[in-house]
């Protein structure tokens, strides 16, 4: 900065305090100091003052409304001016932002450091304050144009319109099903098995696919409510096998309370059925409350 | 206004509705100083009936105004557009599908107890639709809920003989450690793999 | 197949797609045995812009494809087909999109920081809805932030081919000694933080 622009600079600010620029802009009429013996109506403020994106927003106004240059910042006056603004935030009660609080004690720091004298450098990775504080007011002006320059683009449904024209034959056209491999199925399930165990700290064991299929196969079998001769249930061609697994998914029946096994004496045929309450299928009231984790995942 | 700006007008107004529109509406899109006569608008249509004639598109007068629309001489091509690729499952319907077909009679409840999410019941429905999965009983419990299993036509749609041909959670490990692989390289073993 | 087919074929699909299309995708609309040269389609969509020139309609070359829309000089008598006016986005909501568009890919902390104050989730979450801007990846430092970018609809709905077509970024200006200083100091540890 060189010691020209300075004192130009200082001429700005001489001028700026003598003939101060208007600030506000309320119902058409100009302010051209902040309120300190003249009425302006509360709403009109508010909206006024709310409009600021923050404090860097509000900064470069009135750095803008005094036809200043970011580069040559007169911290003392703007400090002024900035803490004049957060006041008035305060009176009118608006929600401060913590934001504004952060740099009303950053102009406050950088204008005590321009007032006492500076001893000499020390520390070379000391940043000059005013000298951060010009970067973010660049950059951030530089954003703020941007944005000015996005609502100037043209844009889909404001300035640019969409053409919809019917094809008539669009409707005829049935949606395939989707094609399922089972390779997906398993990649699902090793997915779901994998968040469960998030869910529990049960281990998974898994038991016998065959043993689930034959579960639901004599639950077909009984679910019209009607006894079943136990022996009926096996089938001998499956060997010995598939008598162990029609066993086993029976037992679970019985285990899980979806059986009833009846022997009228010692000895005597063994009948199954559905326990009480298992109503034949054709409807599934869908609430459900009961089940754990683990009666669902760990079912062995 | 010129009759070119009016005809411009006219069809962006046309191409841009969606619908049919008829003379009224056309000529609400002018201020009223600016209005042209109905005529005017007639003509325009009629300008650009004969200029669409021979391309992509022509103008239909319907029941409730004119439209414009995609040539019937083109629409086979066109409407090909929207012949998708079948759309694919959702993960929900996926680990829905799979945990009634590994854990077959499962309740509605017992699968959003593993799954920790709720199951819409749009799934099922879509699922018994299909018939892809039937209700084998009821668990006797308050609420009585359904006990999903899967059926014949499920193990058709994968050219199974029966549930046991399933893979079994060995393959399954084998399958997601490929699937791994393929996907980031080696990283770790995941943890289903030490418990199953 | 004629051109002057293909071009129909081309200008039906462009009207009625409602979105824009590639080359591929029109190409996808013919029979692998009818299938034209990409040459042919390009040629295609350059006699329609010629054929539009002066219509309600013009050819635009955006993001995603081509797309038919209303020309702008006739928009304004046409968006008066619907009563409601497209919605004005808020300062902050532009500027987010100018740090996102510019700065790419960008942390809602490091927008924060060029902006001196915090960023709404429901701008965030508006965009990522509107599927103007996605998450691009994380950054790897604690809490591993988002990383945001702009998508290809966001380019689309500004009508713009590629994000070198957006307005270029003002210039910062030198900062002469101090801009040296404070490049020097790395931006890092800021003193005014401490003092507050």
């Amino acid at each position: 900065m060189t010691t020209e622009s300075k004192t130009e600079n200082k001429d700005t600010a001489e001028i700026a305090e003598r003939e101060p620029l208007p600030i506000a802009l309320v119902k058409g009429e100009v302010y051209s100091q902040l309120p300190k013996d003249l009425y302006i109506p509360p709403d009109a403020l508010e909206v006024f003052l709310e409009q600021f994106e923050g404090p860097l927003d509000l900064l470069l106004y009135l750095i803008k409304k005094q036809n200043l240059d970011i580069l040559d910042i007169p911290i003392v006056n703007i400090t002024k001016q900035y803490m004049e603004y957060i006041d008035l935030m305060k009176d009118m009660r608006l929600e401060l932002a913590a934001e504004y609080l952060v740099m009303a004690a950053m102009l406050a720091e950088i204008k005590s450091r321009m007032l006492l004298p500076r001893p000499p450098i020390e520390d070379e990775d000391d940043i000059d304050p005013r000298a951060e504080l010009i970067r973010r007011l660049q950059e951030y002006e530089r954003y703020r144009k941007a944005a000015d320059e996005f609502e100037k683009l043209d844009r889909m449904g404001r300035d640019v319109l969409a053409v919809s024209v019917v094809c008539d034959q669009e409707q005829d056209k049935e949606k395939p099903l989707p094609k399922l491999e089972l390779d997906q199925l398993l990649k699902a399930f090793s997915d779901v098995l994998k968040r469960a165990e998030m869910f529990t700290r049960h281990h998974i064991e898994m038991e016998a696919l065959s043993v689930r299929e034959r579960m639901s196969q004599v639950l077909s079998r009984v679910k019209d409510g009607e006894f079943a001769e136990f022996t009926s249930l096996f089938d001998v061609t499956e060997g010995r096998m598939g008598v162990v697994v029609t066993f086993l998914a029976i037992l679970e029946l019985i285990k899980e309370s979806l059986l009833e096994i009846v022997q009228s004496e010692a000895f005597a045929q063994i009948h199954i059925k559905a326990a009480p309450g298992m109503v034949s299928a054709d409807d599934d009231p869908e609430n459900e409350a009961e089940n754990d984790v683990e009666k669902a995942i760990d079912a062995s | 206004m010129n009759i070119l700006q009016i005809k411009n007008i006219t069809e962006g107004a046309l191409l841009a509705a969606g619908k049919p529109l008829t003379i009224d509406q056309i000529l609400s899109l002018f201020e009223e100083q600016e209005r042209p006569e109905r005529d005017v608008i007639r003509s325009a249509l009629k300008e650009l009936e004969e200029e669409m004639s021979g391309r992509g598109i022509e103008l239909k007068q319907v029941a409730s105004g004119y439209r414009l629309q995609v040539r019937q001489s083109v629409a086979p091509w066109v409407s090909r557009l929207w012949e998708e690729k079948p759309a694919r499952y959702s993960r929900a319907f996926l680990e829905t599908l799979a945990l009634i077909a590994y854990r077959q009679p499962i309740t509605r409840g017992e699968i959003e107890a593993v799954r920790g999410v709720s199951v819409s019941s749009s799934i099922i429905r879509t699922m018994l639709e299909r018939e892809w999965i039937k209700v084998v009983g009821h668990r006797d419990v308050p609420g009585k809920p359904a006990l999903y299993g899967t059926s014949k036509a499920f193990l058709d749609s994968f050219n199974l003989k029966s549930l046991s041909e399933l893979p079994a959670l060995s393959e399954i490990r084998d399958l997601s450690e490929i699937g791994k692989e393929l996907e980031a390289g080696c990283r770790r073993a995941d943890p289903i793999i030490l418990v199953c």
